[in-house]
């Protein structure tokens, strides 16, 4: 019925004094009424939401005495690292990342801790994960989409509302629709969830929607070609952009010929992807069953 | 942010990597002054934050003394690839043996450091990694564990550097390596890094960019930033942390979310234009920040029409209708705006701007873009 | 057979033009006819051990060359770190460090390094493994044991020649000798080497060389309860010593009642281990079949 | 190597962990001077590197000038555990209402760091974590990532801290950290850390040891050391790289190898005997290290009799038979000498002191320890 997120969700948010978390926990609350903790260092014993939900000072205490097992984390930059690793240590399964402006290094760091452990980050800078009439995690407004069989994955915050709309208003559902974020260095990636969308039973085929710089699409290529059964269609966004400044030489030694839009493109349609020109045109590619 | 060859120097020599002896100049005179004390001959290299500033021009071989005023006049006068030249180094003049290409960036494929050696360096380092990538060598650094001397000793075996120069390049390595790793680098490197004729290691030329996210742990280069050439359109942009880069065309567009932006751009290409830049407002911008946008927009000469594309998550829709409302006393030239709102609040945002005259509202971002190309077009007649 | 270490291994050694890991070489050599490779950094090229050994600049490369999969380590302690993970990182199996004097700091990262990875670190500060008449790795006197079905296991470097050398005086043969090496913080442990020899089919009862700090004991006192079937006996060092200068009050709040001799006596007697009172008592316990 | 109080708060005020305001003195007059400037009342405290020195005698607090000198002088004049006092710090006093314990150090069984956290600090803590062992909580800490503060949050949560104190706690903790990890330490401990009447966390005591094996690169410790109380004996050990403490037997030994020199302790006791000391060799020692051991062992007044056990591995027998013959000429008490020779050169070793006369040649250990138990018994008489 959907990857990652269900209605079985127990979700925390880390965070949730600050003015988005308190904001996005109630919008959570009132889409899948899972929200069952909170964080925040020094609240701990409060509650919020109508009182309903209590306030953690550690994320320790938070899935000990409620077993939160997703958690969302809203803290500001220069704490992520920090909450990312509390929930990583925690063993929270599933932590969704929309805070944006993480130092490089530090995602670097935390993917190395990740290495090897049963847990999912998605993000940073990530808008979150919808699975429409169950449970949504993170900031994508809950109107844009409902429930169905299409899956979604996307770079971008706002052009994942975009195509999810676009179906909406041609009637097409969505089994989970992801914002893995669009950062240089992020937890999970196009492979992953695709690996999980292929193993869905009740997604029957995905959108990717990427953009310029990196090479998870071409990745994200590959492994359609090689793992995927279900039909994948794809936009890009960036074919207008100016020469991507790369990083001094190092980077064009490092990442070749890939990363522009022609390439994640080309990549795509050789892996028989077929790929839009416009984030809306993607509707005419997908066949309701 | 990238620093200026100098300041990458400057942290070189405070981690003893070996350098040129060179200062930094404003004027001839200043320059000739510094000549004089390193002593003939020079190089003068403009410092821009430009790639290819040799082939344009930015680096001169200067012999003796009565050759510095005219080649440092004629650095300090142009422009190389549109930046004016406000600086120049100053330095001494190495004979050398060989160019050795070094550094450290992000692979973000791996998800981790990569630091890079080839034994041969210098401007064609690009060539080289696509004809010849085997004669580069890279290997992967755990980012907790750090850069290991073994892993410098099995990188110079493979390029076969002379032995007597694994010392150095170990030093130079690690101490590269600490540069990336204390000061949030995103980049640093050496290229060329030359070996002379004295047969010694020196870093004849130095990059480093720092990750801007992490700017604020690194108090050095908030200072540093100042000096940076910034267009003012790129200052006012900066200070209210909007995402702006100017580029040559004639719709100017104002967007929430890289993603939506890119879209925008290439929905407007689609459909025959050009736009005039990217810029994203990012999330839950108010109207002061949208203010602040459009004003930068529309100090753009080129601009004809000005593209408003907000899909609203965090971002509401009627502060942005506010923001445009302030800013249309300042549209002098009454370009045509053409607005599409969705998502959060696009219904308040809708209402008011129902009472704005000479507003294009559209349905969705494809018919946008047609409505924008359609209205820069009539606006050049 | 054995343990870690037959007459099939590969053996190269690093820092094999020092003064000690020449000569170690050499008896290695001359006692298993298995060193395949040196390394040392600017030797690359060289030969070693009559001419028949060559040098090469990095493990990779004498991995590469050599197929070689065991490293005995002889490099000074400052170079040690870099040497041990130059060996994990090249994929060697049995890393043998012989070199004392190690920092407890990079013998911490060491052992996070290897958590996970498939490779024993024997030691540092290690009189290395031998294996009768079949290999020897590090610097124990070739000459001190016979092939037999005994296993050794050893904290202590002189105390193994002298458990061994009893034994071979009552004509009582070793499968496998290991020392582990005296330092607070080692690579492989008792328990790692009771499974070992638990697993193999030649040896048939085992000797553990204990002494006092820590509870490697303790733990090998609980893993022969709980795990093995083959009759183990022990002695331990230490029971005269002044008591312990413990690292201030952390290292009691840490160690508890464990690290004295009697507390490891005790937990080996419980366990059914018969402790002996001096080294060559050792020998009254051992039954030849 | 273990650090003083004083010492260790030096290096706490570097990482701005709060601490009493103190001097150190060497004389009741320094003491009298630093008392003025910091202000009545203060505590005077020994700088002695053992355990248990307030119930010693060793710290005394000061309420007015006219109790400084008694008071100083008392406790410079003592010997603390067999420690003459050369150093006292002058304190600040302070009132608390709390004391707290905080320590770092290496959990062997882990392999890893862990730092320990208690509510009920100051010296009961040892009874504490046997009785109580809940009410002092350890995290283990990633020696590759370091402290996190969300570690330290748990922890402050766990005992219950006052959440304003979990701000400076965190500060306190990760600068306790960098000192670990920094210096090579093994042990950085803070006990007690007390909550002022103020409200705030202060250092009241200080202990940290550096590990001898890192001293190579931690150059803050080469002077250092000179300060540390050291008997002759001690000082000539470390000299040589001998291993070496002082005990109150009768039994002199000297062993190569640590393992081995316990064991020859042990087997010494079994045969009713008392060790004087334990001395380890080291691996491959040569005449004049062996020759410089054997003094230690006969300047000993308390030793009758001379244990030599060598089992040589990289040890040579005939360089440790060269070397006792050397020192024969020192032996002016004419102390009998047992020796053990096997292994490497063993043969050559006894030929050597075939022809010394007085010696006694053991066939093991066992019997070693029995004939030095002997001798020292009929040197008694």
């Amino acid at each position: 019925m959907s990857i990652l997120l269900t209605d079985k969700s127990k979700i925390m948010v880390q965070g949730i004094t600050g003015r988005e978390g308190r904001y996005h926990a109630q919008h959570m609350q009132d889409y899948g009424h899972n929200i069952v903790a909170g964080t925040s260092p020094g609240h701990g014993g409060e509650w919020v939401l109508d009182g309903k939900v209590p306030i953690f000072d550690t994320v320790e205490e938070a899935k000990k005495s409620t077993g939160a097992d997703t958690s969302v984390v809203f803290v500001p930059a220069y704490h992520a690292f920090d909450a990312i690793l509390e929930s990583i240590d925690a063993g929270i399964q599933l932590i969704v990342c929309i805070t944006e402006g993480i130092p490089i290094m530090d995602m670097l760091k935390v993917r190395r801790v990740l290495a090897g452990k049963e847990c999912y980050l998605v993000g940073p800078n990530s808008p979150g994960i919808i699975t429409p009439g169950q449970a949504k995690a993170g900031i994508i407004p809950g109107d844009i989409a409902i429930p169905g069989k299409v899956g979604i994955v996307s770079r971008s915050g706002t052009l994942t509302y975009e195509v999810a709309l676009a179906l909406k208003r041609v009637g097409i559902g969505v089994s989970t629709c992801i914002g893995i974020g669009g950062d240089p260095v992020i937890g999970t990636s196009f492979v992953d969830c695709l690996e999980l969308f292929e193993d869905d039973p009740h997604t029957d085929q995905v959108i990717i929607v990427g953009e310029i710089g990196g090479n998870e699409e071409e990745k994200a290529a590959e492994f359609v070609v090689n793992e995927m059964t279900k039909p994948v269609c794809a936009y890009i966004a960036g074919k207008s952009a100016p020469e991507n400044r790369r990083m001094g030489h190092a980077g064009a030694i490092i990442e070749g010929n890939t990363g522009t839009a022609q390439s994640k493109i080309a990549a795509f349609r050789q892996a028989g992807v077929k790929v839009v020109s416009f984030p809306e045109e993607i509707v005419s590619l997908i066949t309701t069953s | 942010m990238k620093l200026h060859e100098y300041q990458s120097k400057s942290y070189f020599n405070r981690e003893d990597i070996p350098i040129p002896r060179s200062r930094i100049a404003s004027t001839p005179a200043e320059a000739k002054q510094i000549a004089a004390e390193i002593g003939y001959p020079v190089v003068l290299k403009a410092q821009v934050l430009v790639g290819g500033r040799g082939k344009a021009g930015g680096i001169l071989l200067v012999k003796d003394e009565n050759d510095l005023d005219p080649a440092a006049n004629d650095i300090l006068n142009s422009k190389i690839k549109g930046i004016s030249v406000q600086r120049i180094l100053v330095e001494q003049a190495i004979n050398f043996t060989q160019e050795i290409y070094l550094g450290i960036t992000v692979d973000r494929a791996l998800a981790q450091p990569v630091i890079i050696l080839s034994a041969s360096g210098g401007v064609e380092i690009e060539e080289l990694a696509i004809h010849h990538p085997n004669r580069i060598i890279r290997t992967a650094i755990d980012p907790l564990l750090g850069l290991q001397p073994y892993m410098v000793r099995a990188m110079a075996s493979h390029i076969g550097l002379d032995y007597d120069l694994w010392k150095p390049l170990l030093h130079i390595a690690l101490s590269l390596w600490k540069l990336f790793d204390q000061l949030d680098a995103t980049l640093v490197e050496i290229n060329p890094l030359v070996i002379t004729t004295d047969k010694e290691l020196l870093a004849l030329d130095g990059k480093m960019t720092i990750d801007d996210n992490a700017l604020y742990r690194q108090e050095d280069f908030l200072e540093l930033t100042d000096q940076a050439v910034e267009t003012p359109a790129e200052q006012e942009a900066r200070k209210f942390c909007l995402s702006y880069i100017q580029l040559s065309g004639h719709i100017g567009c104002m967007v929430n979310g890289a993603g939506l932006a890119m879209a925008t751009m290439d929905c407007i290409q689609q459909a025959g234009g050009e736009p005039a830049n990217f810029l994203d407002i990012g999330g839950g911008a108010n109207a002061d920040k949208v203010q602040a946008a459009l004003r930068i927009i529309l100090s753009d000469e080129n601009v004809r029409a000005v593209l408003i594309n907000i899909f609203g998550g965090i971002t509401r829709c009627d502060e942005v209708a506010k923001g445009l409302i302030s800013i249309l006393p300042e549209n002098t030239r009454n370009l045509p705006f053409i607005i599409r709102l969705e998502g959060t609040n696009a219904e308040e945002g809708r209402n008011l701007l129902a009472q704005v005259p000479n507003l294009l509202i559209a349905e969705n971002l494809m018919q946008a873009a047609e409505m924008a190309v359609h209205a820069a077009e009539r606006a050049m007649v």
